[in-house]
């Protein structure tokens, strides 16, 4: 196969990873910094694709602008969610009831979805879904591009925000310890809830992008949510550039093992890069601590 | 090694050169240390100084990163940590944990001795078992708790329990790490007589301790770490007198 | 009305318990006065603990007051009581196991915005307890275990309330920092704080302590001046552990409390 | 109590602890239903289900019972791992899928009859299970979780893609092993299949957990490493559970794709059923020998309910999520801990504990009685001694 | 969807026909599905206008089977076993006809179906199986086989690349346009297939781009077709012929792919346009019933219908029974004329006909193949898209 070819896939792999890396960024956010896994974020992720197509359908305004209703909209959710489930868990058991009580929520989504909008394939329609520009020969459709600078920009906000503000700091410690949390002044309900609004918001992001070059339909959450987890474990759970890493390498892999594999077999190459976590760094391989004692 | 060894003693636990470091930190440091069989051993040392870390490179819940382990005169170093368990040594957490949704019977019915088929498949509730389970309740003072569970004890009634289920197992040599931290004073004067009990029976025991008067009251043997190596053992009261000791531990 | 109350921190007949199990406190009452060092003794699962988690708010009493400073405090959420003035130190570690050193002590000045002081609360508690400084920027959790006490004290230097609830800060310390730890309680005390200590190493708490509580069976058993205590012989042998010698001859007296239970 | 210091006290443990009485917390103990109440209803169990074939009214509802059969037989198997070691695994679904395709693929190739096919593919299920779980029991909690969907993951994958061996998404066809049945006796013969090989896994799950190996599993739920300290082997520990409950959960599948003969991986590899074992065990209550087989009942004729009236929605979703999320929410232990605890709070509180009290009471008194003068002296010999009325308060705690 | 009969297979004169139907409402393959429950509905609608099959009206029970093997089965199974329906009709797709003739033979049922036209379909011995259709999948393009290959020297395309979905139907299709030219010389440079739930093609684009094949086969269904398409247009990619299976045919497919359509391929079993009596019967009445004109799915389900009709009014019987075999036994030794025109099956229920050729020509898609029956003329080299 020529370089032109060679340089077309590396193009769309990084293209592809930065929407991995976003859509990441936000598990990882629960996961490791919350102790909770969101098996629901892909589904969320999916509704905010539908709700992009939707507007668009009915707007017929760019799905972009969608973003400024469903990132409040998802913000609130994502905190009441928080403080009206979630925070009922027993925090003996947290961890694993998360997963069952987020997978609940993941059905509910998926089979609203399919209610409302039927299980037929959806695609948003763009002027522009077609064109692309052309780099030393290899094209880079410009809807990708798009979605891969969105994504960029929300996942850079997210880090900034988490590292560098009290915010941050407050959020890690009500997980890791509530009672002394409060007894130092935070004021853990609300804190908690920010950060899992936090994370739907990302997934609100990751879904306008995601729907402006994706066929999208109920049931592809499914699709979405094993690589995403294999990414967060590669990438060491709840590190964030961890996660970016992980999400870059994986993308790009994934679609240059495309061409000599195929698009399915090439799929693997997450799974594959999750065991080998597994048995040789358990805790990930970018930062991520003590990940194997959750 | 400082300070000479007593002559002519079993020894029950001994290790060489045996070292852990984490990152920068060295937290034993080339310890060679040897725990007389039968008896009372104290290992004092300050914040810091790698009993902990030592308790868990002999009993294998970590792995060291040189050195060896000795347990009459078998070489146990880097077994895993059941399988030390399962040779005689018990031990018990300076943060003491406890089964928290099992009541406080359960937690005792845990320790497996003999891993045989036929003891596996044998009714965890037979009565025998829990009769043994009861006498060690009774003997450290809360079998009324028989059927609470561990989760709602207060910290001391959680350490209590936490003792006796390694006595449970019945071990040969038992490493305690800090028994007396949070229990109160008429209680670690009960524990304190239990262990001596338990050693004239003829186990052999290795107890951290910050508690002085417990540990010059009790123990046989000290050794003292600082730094993550012995820096001096012997006889409780030599110890106290030896100037190293006062002044890294002790101070004043 | 702050004013006139002539007690810093006040426990009005608490009664309180966890879930629908029994009551642990049965109408306790304790007041701690400005610049008094109360300390409370008693056998495990007396509920000392439990006292101290009344009067920060974490467990809501069932009957009786909690006041602060002249202020009625019951039923506030623990994440306000720094505002009015009452921090409380957890027993066992309550450190944030996966975060560094400094984030956990600079989350002690959680509620302070003015830099600088801050900046000068860490140096102070840097050179207190060395080990805040040398591993500065390690993770809380991979301390050993006294030293993450140390790190937690060190955390609750960070503010300088009206009123300390300490519990068992002493637990796990070599003698060297318990002396310490105690030298910090004396001169919190010197500087006005009301601390109410909960200590199993009683009798060297009562040392440092102006007034004992022994509490039993839910209720102050005794109190009084804390060298009082010390002297009485028999409490000694019941409370604060007397020497092996004695033990003989105390030991039926001393089921009693146990039986007075059910 | 009091004769227990007693003793301790005279065999001069030194001085004995004055200890606070604490009140057995009323989350109620695992009351021992009397042995014949249970007995009975296993029995009347056994025989509904036994008589089911013959009371269906029609070859669907039949196979619906078959069905359902099919699901108490995969949460059962599930609960050998989840409901002792409390590790989740979201993604047994696989072991599902691999029983079923192992069979038909024997049976394919080799042109075994079905139920050798049946047993081998078992087998083969159980050498997959031994490298696969040491590498995921490396991990625990949410880390496993992930670990068990990304298996089920990559075999949906790799029977999807490897079309040349698997037949790819086109699926695969079983023989029947029963060629000349007509459909509905088809059914019987596998309804009782199915109850057969489920009684067989319950009476397997059944003395695990009375044994001490049980006991060691469930250690391991509560705290691992500290279950380690205590010498148990958790790692081979962990490792028996998951494999039997792999192999459990493969005989299940054998046994479907004998009885449905259709296997498409979409199907076969699915979160979503891997989910429902989930959802079954939990909503039974996965530390109860019928707490799978309840759950399966309720949530299968559910399922199928949902199936029939909202046929052509996603409803059936939805209302499997709602199901889901009340049981986590609301009752996490399950039904029948939660019926439990109902029944303990109607009949009157004090039973539940005051029997065990009441006998200690009687006979401590008895023992007391010997050292009373003793005590006595104590009680006045000790300053300040709290005043009696203690004993009637704290009495009425108890009983409260 | 429609309410079913308490039909208890027994048939008094006045009470309906039920007809019990499965088809993927939901699911990977919902958009064909609906297309197959208009065709069904509007035949049944047409049918009753017209008083009924033996006098009696016809009534359907259709459930959603979510393109899951599992659920057409016990769908089939409820219809059958449980509501006794009278007759039933096939499923959408050859990965859920299989299972549900099974079921449908256990039970001694007729089978017509309208979408298993995948080989093993009739290779699995079912004797109670008939498709509704001119062809089976592999001989969808014949015609445009032979018309590719019989092109001068020049002009004949030499190379191919090959994408299709991992879908027995819309393989089939593929493959047999594949299979036949690579006999007549050309050279096939890509030959992918992806599962049905696959949504980024980026690459399998990437690689046709790559090779610059001259013909592009796209063994679609709908939504891939377009999605692989789009990701041609945005590689820039422009084949002299590009075939795609089904997707093309549907009405929202211009818009789909910004009416850049011009020049692309689709086989189809069924013109609008033809003259056949009752084609010109169904059209009006359909357009008059939907507001627009049916597609092939519509057209292939009311086929299926046709053929049913013709053998319950020949036999004279329509309940469950040994009726149900001498509807089978009818429609082996007989043709029926029907809206694809007369059809005819083997013993395995293979149809014995050829598919029409249509083409975007001026924005509309006109059939140009075989010659006889053309309404435009071949468009080679397709126009840049
Ligand atoms: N979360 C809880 N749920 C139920 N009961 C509890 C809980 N925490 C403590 N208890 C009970 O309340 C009583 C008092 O507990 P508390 O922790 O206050 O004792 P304590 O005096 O602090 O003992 P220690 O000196 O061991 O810390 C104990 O008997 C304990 O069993
Ligand atoms: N997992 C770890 N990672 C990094 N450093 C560690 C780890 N465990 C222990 N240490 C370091 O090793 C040294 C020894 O710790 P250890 O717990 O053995 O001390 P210790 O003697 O038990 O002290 P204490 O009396 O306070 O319990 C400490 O400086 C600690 O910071
Ligand atoms: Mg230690
Ligand atoms: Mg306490």
């Amino acid at each position: 196969m020529s370089g032109s070819l060679l340089l077309q896939s590396v193009i769309l792999g990084v293209l592809l990873g930065g929407l991995y890396a976003l859509l990441a960024a936000g598990l990882t956010l629960y996961f490791g910094i919350m102790r909770v896994v969101m098996i629901a974020h892909s589904a969320f992720l999916i509704l905010a694709a539908y709700l992009a197509w939707w507007f668009n359908r009915e707007t017929g305004l760019d799905p972009m602008l969608s973003l400024v209703v469903t990132v409040p909209v998802f913000f609130l959710a994502g905190f009441l969610m928080q403080r009206l489930l979630v925070s009922r868990l027993k925090p003996l058991t947290l961890t694993m009831m998360s997963v069952l009580l987020t997978f609940a929520i993941a059905l509910i989504i998926e089979g609203a979805l399919g209610f409302i909008f039927t299980g037929t394939q959806r695609r948003i329609q763009l002027p522009y879904a077609g064109d692309s520009l052309n780099v030393f020969g290899a094209q880079v459709p410009v809807v990708k591009l798009v979605a891969f600078v969105l994504a960029a920009f929300a996942l850079l906000s997210l880090y900034l925000l988490l590292k560098y503000t009290r915010f941050g700091r407050a959020l890690r410690a009500t997980i890791q310890h509530p009672e002394a949390a409060r007894l130092v002044g935070i004021d853990t309900d609300r804190t908690a809830g920010y950060g899992f609004g936090l994370g739907l918001a990302t997934a609100a992001i990751g879904g306008t992008a995601l729907s402006l070059d994706a066929t999208i339909y109920p049931s592809l959450h499914w699709h979405w949510i094993g690589p995403l987890m294999a990414i967060i474990v590669v990438g060491g759970l709840g590190s964030i550039p961890g996660a970016a890493i992980a999400a870059m390498l994986l993308g790009i892999s994934q679609s240059l093992l495309q061409l000599p594999l195929g698009a399915t077999w090439a799929q693997t190459v997450f799974y594959v890069a999750l065991f080998a976590t597994l048995m040789f760094r358990p805790q990930g391989f970018f930062g991520g601590r003590l990940a194997q004692r959750f | 090694m400082s300070a000479q060894a007593p002559v002519a003693v079993a020894s029950s636990l001994e290790t060489v050169e045996l070292t852990k470091s984490f990152g920068g930190v060295t937290a034993v440091d080339h310890a060679s240390v040897r725990f007389v069989d039968g008896k009372v051993n104290g290992l004092i040392g300050p914040n810091g100084s790698g009993k902990t870390t030592f308790f868990n490179c002999v009993t294998g819940m970590i792995k060291p990163d040189a050195g060896s382990v000795a347990y009459r005169g078998n070489d146990i170093t880097r077994h895993a940590s059941d399988r030390v368990a399962r040779a005689g040594i018990g031990r018990s957490f300076q943060l003491c944990r406890v089964f928290p949704r099992m009541t406080v019977m359960e937690n005792l019915l845990v320790a497996v001795r003999h891993p045989s088929l036929r003891t596996l498949l044998r009714s965890a509730d037979d009565e025998h078992e829990r009769e043994r389970a009861r006498h060690w309740l009774r003997r450290v003072g809360i079998d009324h708790l028989e059927q609470a569970e561990a989760r709602n004890l207060s910290y001391g009634q959680q350490k209590l329990l936490e003792l006796a289920g390694v006595l449970m197992g019945d071990p040969d040599t038992i490493m305690l790490d800090e028994p007396a931290g949070g229990v109160n004073p008429a209680l670690i004067g009960r524990i304190a007589t239990l262990v001596r009990e338990l050693n004239d029976e003829g186990k052999t025991f290795i107890i951290v301790e910050h508690n002085m008067e417990m540990v010059m009251s009790l123990c046989d043997h000290v050794v003292v770490f600082d730094r993550g190596r012995p820096i001096a053992e012997g006889a409780p009261s030599d110890i106290q007198k030896d100037p190293r000791v006062l002044e890294a531990y002790l101070g004043v | 009305m702050a004013s006139e109350s002539k007690y810093l921190l006040e426990l009005n007949d608490i009664e309180a318990g966890y879930g629908r199990a029994a009551l642990v406190l049965r109408g306790l009452t304790v007041q701690v006065p400005p610049a008094t060092v109360v300390c409370l003794v008693g056998p495990n699962g007396a509920g000392k603990s439990t006292v101290l988690k009344v009067a920060s708010g974490m467990l809501a009493p069932r009957s009786g007051s909690i006041v602060v400073d002249g202020v009625d405090v019951t039923g506030t959420n623990s994440q306000h009581m720094l505002k009015h003035g009452l921090a409380h130190v957890l027993q066992g570690h309550s450190v944030f196991r996966e975060m560094t050193v400094a984030e956990n002590v600079l989350l002690g000045a959680f509620t302070i915005k003015d830099q600088k002081a801050i900046d000068e609360r860490v140096a102070f508690v840097q050179n207190l307890f060395p080990i805040v400084g040398e591993r500065w920027k390690q993770l809380a959790g991979l301390l050993s275990g006294g030293q993450q006490k140390q790190v937690e004290f060190a955390r609750s230097l960070m503010v300088s309330p009206k009123v300390v609830l300490l519990d068992e800060p002493s637990m796990g310390l070599d003698p060297k920092t318990t002396a310490k730890v105690f030298e910090q309680v004396a001169r919190m005390r010197d500087a006005g704080t009301a601390v109410l200590l909960v200590e199993q190493n009683a009798r060297r708490a009562l040392e440092t302590a102006d007034i004992g509580c022994v509490l039993d069976l839910g209720r102050v058993h005794i109190s009084g001046p804390a060298p009082e205590l010390l002297a009485d012989p028999a409490l000694g042998d019941l409370y604060l552990g007397g020497r092996p010698a004695d033990s003989a001859h105390v030991g039926g007296s001393t089921a009693e409390p146990a039986t007075k239970g059910r | 109590m009091r004769n227990v210091s007693e003793r301790t006290a005279s065999a001069a443990l030194g001085p004995a602890v004055t200890e606070t009485v604490v009140v057995v917390p009323d989350t109620p103990r695992r009351s021992r239903w009397p042995r014949l109440v249970s007995l009975a209803l296993v029995v009347i169990g056994a025989a509904l289900v036994l008589s089911f074939p013959f009371v269906a009214p029609n070859p669907y509802i039949l196979s619906a019972g078959v069905v359902i059969l099919n699901y108490a037989v995969l949460s059962t198997g599930w609960n050998f791992m989840g409901g002792f070691t409390g590790y989740i695994s979201l993604g047994h679904a696989a072991y599902f899928g691999l029983g079923a395709y192992g069979t038909g693929l024997i049976v394919k190739y080799l042109q075994l009859p079905g139920f050798v096919a049946w047993v081998l593919a078992a087998l083969l299920v159980v050498a997959v299970s031994i490298p696969v779980g040491i590498a995921a029991l490396r991990v625990r909690g949410a880390s496993f979780v992930i670990v068990s969907i990304a298996f089920v993951l990559i075999l949906l994958l790799v029977f999807q893609s490897w079309r040349e061996f698997t037949g790819g998404s086109e699926g695969l066809i079983v023989p029947r092993p029963f060629p000349d049945l007509m459909r509905p006796e088809h059914h019987r013969v596998f309804f009782y299949l199915f109850a057969a090989l489920l009684a067989a896994a319950l009476v397997a799950w059944w003395i695990i957990d009375r044994s001490k190996f049980g006991t060691a599993l469930k250690s391991i739920r509560e705290d691992e490493d500290k279950a380690r300290s205590l010498g148990v082997p958790t790692t081979r520990f962990k490792l028996i559970a998951y494999v039997l409950s792999a192999l459990v959960t493969a005989l299940g599948g054998g046994l479907y794709a004998l009885w449905f003969g259709d296997l498409d991986p979409i199907f076969q590899f699915s979160i979503l059923v891997g989910s429902y074992m989930v959802l079954m065990a939990l909503l039974g209550g996965v530390r109860h020998l019928f707490g799978p087989l309840l759950g399966a009942l309720v949530v299968g004729i559910a399922l199928e309910y949902f199936k029939l009236e909202f046929g052509d929605t996603q409803f059936h979703l939805v209302a499997a999520g709602l199901l889901l999320g009340v049981v986590v929410l609301f009752m996490p232990d399950g039904v029948i801990p939660a019926v439990r605890a109902l029944i303990d709070r109607f009949r009157p509180q004090q039973t539940s504990i005051r029997d065990v009290t009441a006998a200690e009471l009687l006979e401590q008194n008895r023992a007391a009685a010997t050292s009373e003068p003793r005590a006595g002296a104590s009680s006045d010999h000790r300053a300040g001694a709290a005043p009696d009325p203690h004993a009637d308060a704290d009495n009425r705690e108890v009983v409260r | 969807a429609c309410s079913g009969g308490p039909g208890d297979g027994a048939s008094a004169d006045d009470d309906p026909i039920v007809i019990g139907v499965s088809l993927p409402l939901t699911g990977d393959f919902s958009e064909p599905g609906k297309g197959v429950e208009r065709g069904y509905e509007a035949w049944a609608q047409i049918v009753n206008e017209q008083g009924g099959l033996l006098g009696r009206q016809v009534e359907l029970k259709i459930l959603d089977d979510q393109s899951n093997a599992d659920r057409v089965v016990s769908d089939y199974e409820s219809l059958i076993a449980q509501d006794g329906v009278d007759l039933v009709f096939g499923p959408f797709s050859t990965r859920l006809v299989v299972p549900s003739a099974r079921v449908a033979q256990e039970y001694g049922m007729l089978f017509v179906e309208p979408a298993g036209a995948a080989a093993e379909v009739f290779e699995q011995g079912f004797e109670n199986l008939f498709y509704a259709a001119p062809a089976v999948a592999n001989d969808h393009y014949n015609y445009l086989a032979d018309y590719l290959l019989s092109l001068p020297e020049g002009e004949r395309p030499k190379t191919a690349a090959v994408a299709s979905m991992d879908d027995p139907f819309a393989q089939g299709t593929a493959y047999g346009l594949r299979d036949k030219l690579e006999e007549g010389g050309v050279e096939i440079l890509v030959d992918e297939v992806y599962p049905p739930n696959t949504t980024d093609f980026s690459v399998i684009a990437a690689k046709i781009a790559e090779s610059k094949a001259d013909v592009v086969i796209g063994g679609s269904q709908y939504q891939d077709g377009v999605n692989l398409i789009i990701a041609l247009q945005q590689l820039d990619y422009q084949p002299k012929v590009a075939a795609f299976s089904t997707a093309p045919t549907n009405p929202e497919f211009a818009s789909a792919i910004g009416n850049q359509t011009e020049g692309i391929l689709s086989p189809t079993g069924w013109s609008e346009t033809a003259s056949y009596p009752s084609n010109v019967e169904f059209v009006e009445q359909y357009t008059e019933i939907f507001g627009n004109p049916p597609a092939e799915d519509e057209a292939n389900a009311y086929t299926t219908g046709q053929v049913v009709a013709a053998a319950v009014e020949a036999v004279g019987c329509a309940e469950q029974g040994e009726c149900q075999q001498q509807l089978i036994d009818w429609l082996h030794e007989n043709t029926v004329e029907t809206v694809v025109g007369p059809l005819s099956w083997d013993e395995a229920g293979r149809p014995s006909g050829a598919h029409l050729i249509q083409q975007w020509v001026d924005g509309e898609i006109k059939i140009v193949l075989p010659d006889d029956a053309k309404e435009a003329d071949f468009l080679i080299p397709k126009p840049a898209w």
